[in-house]
């Protein structure tokens, strides 16, 4: 009787949050354990929005299969493509023309911006403040209606492909990206007085969700979410890819663990990837924004991995190739899930408000992890 | 000058002539009823247009501007829409219950219109002790609460409705602190008594700083009573779905919605009334020309006027704060708001048995 | 002392409150910082890039003439098989067979507006149109026919 | 060379490796069941210190199935891919989630997605794909599914 009720025998209730649950931002299902209001135990259910991607990039060349991992993270659509891109490239092994990569590169970090206001916003709205989600959309629609100038979609552009991008940049694009740099800057203090320095923000984040290293590394998590706990990580330092071991950039760290950390560092990365965009913005190389590659591209017999710095974290496409025209295998290490399954662990002896704070500095988007 | 008292003594006049007293008296209590069911339509029409337009605003929206001029008629058509929709009632809940909840919430939210003076004598009902039963009919609100969350049988809305209860049993200790501060000084429970005490001078410039801080403690407490953000964890979207409310639909839950903005006009109202003199015009002591001045704006309006601009800031709030955690919330009650009102109220008396306020 | 951290304490709460406060009713009482765009009002002047991808077009030119010449390069660049090219054999005056297109099939439906094909085309036949309000009340109306009745393939492209 | 020093380090502690030639970094095949002890003493031993496993997939070779685990260091950075050939009739491994946690889910995806049995697993359910799945494993190189599966 009471396991039809959702109580167990120790009398605590079973509740579901999800699939459509206003804080689980999308279809995750997570049946958490409560006493009262403290959460016991917590497990995803996932597979709600799984369309079993790497199934379908089986079947689809190493130039169409980009597009799908559009769909994955959709937040930093972007950098999806650009993994993928880095991968064939590697397998082709195609030199990037260096137009095209700091092109790659400060899309990049325009998307890791879009994507970090998105989840500034949302996080805001988590946990009760409705404003900043709205003043976040103001900076992230300038940088898509930017998007959308050069590569003519807002969400899921499908610019990056084997040996470069498709397009040269629009000749707005430089003049529209500084000033959007300027209107940032104006902006990020704002961003501070509506919430980062709110008194009743910090006491909801402060030793909320503590993440101790060793768990962050042990459990797989990349991101902002393991550098909040002082877990070097940033792909982007460690094994630099396209432009970035050539600009100036800190890996941002913080050491508390909590959600408070994780807040703080992706606050602290937007203001890098400005820097970042910076150092590039006035010194675009001229040259083609394409490498010459063949009509029908053919991947070595072999296996390729390539690692990047996604918005959320390290996104690994790992290619196992037959010498075909279609990958043999190919498997999409997303950081989203390895991030997920760290939320059992450390929700467990918080609070119901507690729980939609940690969902949101661990920054899940929904399609990335299900795949 | 004209006056309320006029009309309501001439409405007298005209029905003893014609009816039995019985029956006069039966007739003005409808009207009555009918005056004030009259004046929750509006209010919910206004304050739910004004809360959208405020957060359309501070959010750089521009909020519903379709429906009528500059979409005045916005709210108007939500509640055409909650009347035609179904009222679903779920197959597990207390249907007896489930069903009477609603209706407790908006007939507690109607009795504490009687005592409330919305102009120069107009006021329904000036019981003697005004303040003191707003404050106790006021509670029952939170057993409409209970009921719903309990009768819904859904996890979300029994949390919800727990949390409720918690949150609105603590913050009527400070509320009442700080209604109490007021009473002392007064010395009367009656409202228009309390009103015409501040006759020279509103009680939050006569009161020195203790009463600004019983002023500051009643809005925050009151905010907390009326589960508004930043202390909306009774119906915290994104924890509970939407809390002791989850279960309800079409007008049962325009309902609560509707109850929930009256009583923060009610406790608006109050707090306009204890602390910024209800109707009475801005007044400074002795300063005969000033008052007369002041006296030629009607009284209605100083009482609408003070209690919307309090109903802003209760907006503001709502659209600046995050929310907190139910165990902040408490703590903000127990280890802050009451010692601070319970010193606060301690002052209080002091200044009043020693007279030292003007 | 304790008296005097739990004043600093509720002092710096008031405070880190009231600019937040602050910041809001600049909002409020800002009105100009609006940036919401009235879309079905703004119809008429809305204008999208360029380069924006809303569905897959084929230019003709005002004597009805189209640059396809049906190598199907489109169609094998598509992911999702959403472009279906239908040749057929057109007789040349000096009695040569000719390939060409019978109908350019478009399914809207399927589209996710990738440009492959707009890049695999080797005549630059097709482009991306910045239409976007492509609802319809009937899935059929989103399967379109590219060329135009009677169309046919302008002089010199190869 | 940084591979280099790892193949020779590798090579001290184990008798009998053999690396695959080729690929980015250096590459182990080895049994099942000489998994687990050596999973152990790669993430224990202070000179490899292998304490993240990045990413943990199957590939059907339509012959067999071949589990593949890519491990780095956070402290010395170098990487090592380990490869398990498993039965592609009765595929068992024994389970890595307790050498490094975020094997658990991993883990789980493969067994929905290939069938492979982890041995020891804590909680080897479904985790993706919904109740009813059990035994169809969708990422197969044979699965067919006429009515979800469209063929261009």
């Amino acid at each position: 009787m009471f396991e039809e009720q959702g109580i167990t025998p120790e009398g605590d209730l079973i509740v579901n949050v999800g699939p459509q649950h206003p804080a689980t931002h999308g279809v995750l299902h997570l049946v958490i354990t409560l006493n009262g209001e403290t959460i016991k135990k917590v497990e995803p259910h996932l597979g709600y929005i799984h369309r079993s991607i790497e199934k379908m990039c089986e079947s689809l060349s190493y130039r169409q299969f980009i597009y799908v991992t559009s769909r994955m993270d959709y937040l930093s659509a972007h950098i999806n493509n650009h993994a993928c891109a880095l991968c064939v490239e590697k397998g082709l092994q195609v030199e990037v023309p260096p137009k095209a990569q700091v092109i790659r590169v400060l899309l990049d970090e325009l998307t890791r911006i879009a994507s970090h206001e998105l989840w500034w916003g949302a996080m805001a709205m988590d946990i009760g403040a409705f404003t900043p989600f709205f003043h976040a959309f103001r900076e992230r629609e300038t940088i898509n209606d930017i998007m959308e100038e050069t590569c003519g979609a807002r969400l899921t552009m499908n610019f990056m492909m084997p040996g470069g991008v498709m397009q040269d940049l629009h000749p707005n694009f430089q003049a529209r990206v500084k000033s959007f740099i300027q209107q940032y800057k104006h902006k990020i203090g704002e961003y501070a007085e509506l919430l980062t320095g709110n008194i009743i923000f910090k006491n909801r984040m402060k030793n909320v969700g503590v993440l101790s290293p060793e768990d962050a590394i042990s459990y797989g998590c990349t991101g902002p979410t393991a550098r909040g706990s002082g877990v070097s990580c940033d792909i982007r330092k460690l094994y630099p890819y396209e432009v970035y071991g050539q600009v100036d950039f800190d890996e941002i760290l913080e050491t508390g663990g909590d959600s408070l950390s994780r807040y703080m560092v992706r606050i602290r990365e937007m203001q890098q990837s400005i820097r970042i965009i910076e150092q590039l913005i006035d010194g675009i190389p001229e040259g083609d924004f394409q490498a010459k590659t063949k009509a029908v591209l053919k991947l070595p017999k072999g296996e390729f991995y390539q690692r990047v710095e996604t918005a959320r974290g390290e996104l690994g496409v790992y290619i196992v190739s037959e010498g075909g025209t279609t990958p043999y295998r190919i498997k999409f290490r997303s950081p989203g899930f390895s991030n997920l399954s760290v939320l059992d662990r450390i929700a467990r002896g918080g609070k119901l408000g507690d729980l939609v704070a940690m969902m949101g500095t661990l920054d899940l988007v929904i399609p990335d992890i299900d795949r | 000058m004209w006056s309320f008292s006029g009309l309501a003594t001439g409405i007298d006049a005209w029905l003893t002539q014609r009816f039995n007293p019985a029956l006069s008296l039966t007739i003005e209590m409808v009207l009555a009823g009918i005056a004030v069911i009259t004046l929750f339509a509006v209010l919910g029409l206004v304050l739910v247009l004004m809360e959208r337009k405020v957060s359309a605003w501070m959010q750089i929206r521009l909020g519903p501007n379709r429906v009528g001029p500059k979409g005045i008629l916005q709210s108007l058509a939500d509640t055409l829409k909650l009347l035609v929709k179904e009222g679903l009632t779920p197959n597990s809940a207390d249907k007896l219950l489930f069903n009477f909840a609603p209706f407790l919430a908006i007939i507690v939210a109607m009795l504490l219109m009687a005592p409330i003076a919305f102009a120069k004598d107009l006021q329904l009902w000036d019981l003697n002790i005004g303040v003191l039963y707003i404050s106790a009919v006021s509670s029952i609100m939170v057993i409409s609460i209970l009921i719903a969350g309990w009768s819904s049988n859904n996890k979300y809305s029994l949390m919800g409705a727990m949390r409720s209860g918690a949150q609105i049993v603590s913050y009527e200790l400070s509320a009442g602190l700080s209604v109490l501060s007021v009473v002392v000084l007064v010395g009367s429970l009656q409202v228009s008594d309390i009103i015409k005490s501040q006759a020279d001078g509103w009680w939050i410039f006569k009161g020195h700083i203790p009463m600004v801080v019983s002023f500051v403690t009643f809005i925050i407490a009151v905010t907390a009573e009326t589960n508004r953000a930043p202390f909306d964890l009774a119906e915290a979207e994104s924890e509970l779905t939407a809390g002791f409310h989850t279960e309800y639909s079409g007008m049962k839950f325009a309902l609560f919605f509707l109850a929930e903005y009256v009583n923060v006009f009610i406790v608006c109202a109050v707090g306009a009334t204890l602390f910024l003199g209800g109707w009475m015009p801005f007044h400074i002591g002795h300063w005969q020309g000033f008052n007369h001045v002041m006296d030629y704006i009607p009284s209605s309006l100083w009482f609408f006027g003070k209690t919307f601009l309090l109903i802003f800031v209760i907006m503001w709030f709502r659209w600046t704060f995050p929310r907190l955690r139910i165990d902040q919330l408490l703590n903000l009650e127990w280890k802050y708001l009451l010692p601070i009102s319970m010193v606060n109220l301690l002052v209080t008396t002091a200044m009043a048995i020693l007279g030292w306020h003007f | 002392m304790f008296i005097t951290k739990y004043i600093q304490e509720v002092w710096g709460a008031v405070r880190s409150l009231a600019t937040g406060l602050r910041r809001t009713m600049y909002y409020f009482t800002h009105h100009k910082e609006i940036i919401t765009q009235q879309y079905p009002d703004n119809r008429e002047t809305l204008v999208l890039p360029e380069r924006f991808k809303g569905e897959v077009i084929m230019p003709h030119d005002d004597k009805n003439e189209h640059r396809c010449t049906g190598c199907t390069a489109c169609e094998l660049a598509c992911p999702n098989g959403t472009i279906k090219v239908i040749t057929k054999f057109d007789i040349k005056p000096e009695g040569k067979k000719k390939k060409a297109i019978d109908k350019l099939v478009y399914h809207l439906e399927l589209c996710t507006m990738c440009n492959l094909c707009v890049q695999a085309c080797p005549s630059d036949a097709i482009k991306m149109a910045q239409t976007f309000e492509h609802s319809v009340f009937d899935r059929g109306l989103l399967t379109k026919i590219l060329n135009n009745p009677g169309s046919k393939i302008m002089d010199g492209v190869e | 060379m940084l591979n280099d020093e790892l193949r020779a380090n590798i090579s001290q502690l184990l008798t009998n490796t053999s690396f695959e030639e080729g690929g980015e970094w250096p590459t182990l095949t080895l049994g099942a069941d000489e998994l687990l002890p050596l999973a152990l003493r790669l993430r224990d031993d202070d000179a490899l210190f292998f304490n993240y496993l990045f990413c943990l997939t199957c590939i059907d070779w339509k012959t067999h199935l071949t589990m593949v685990y890519h491990l780095t260091s956070t402290k010395y950075r170098h990487s090592l891919v380990l490869k398990v050939k498993l039965d592609r009739d009765k595929p068992a491994v024994e389970s890595l989630s307790f050498v490094w946690r975020t094997a658990e889910f991993h883990e789980r995806e493969v067994y929905e997605l290939f069938g492979v049995d982890f041995i020891h697993h804590p909680d080897l359910r479904l985790l993706i794909l919904p109740d009813g799945w059990e035994g169809k494993n969708p990422l197969r190189k044979d699965f067919e599914d006429p009515i979800n599966m469209i063929r261009l």
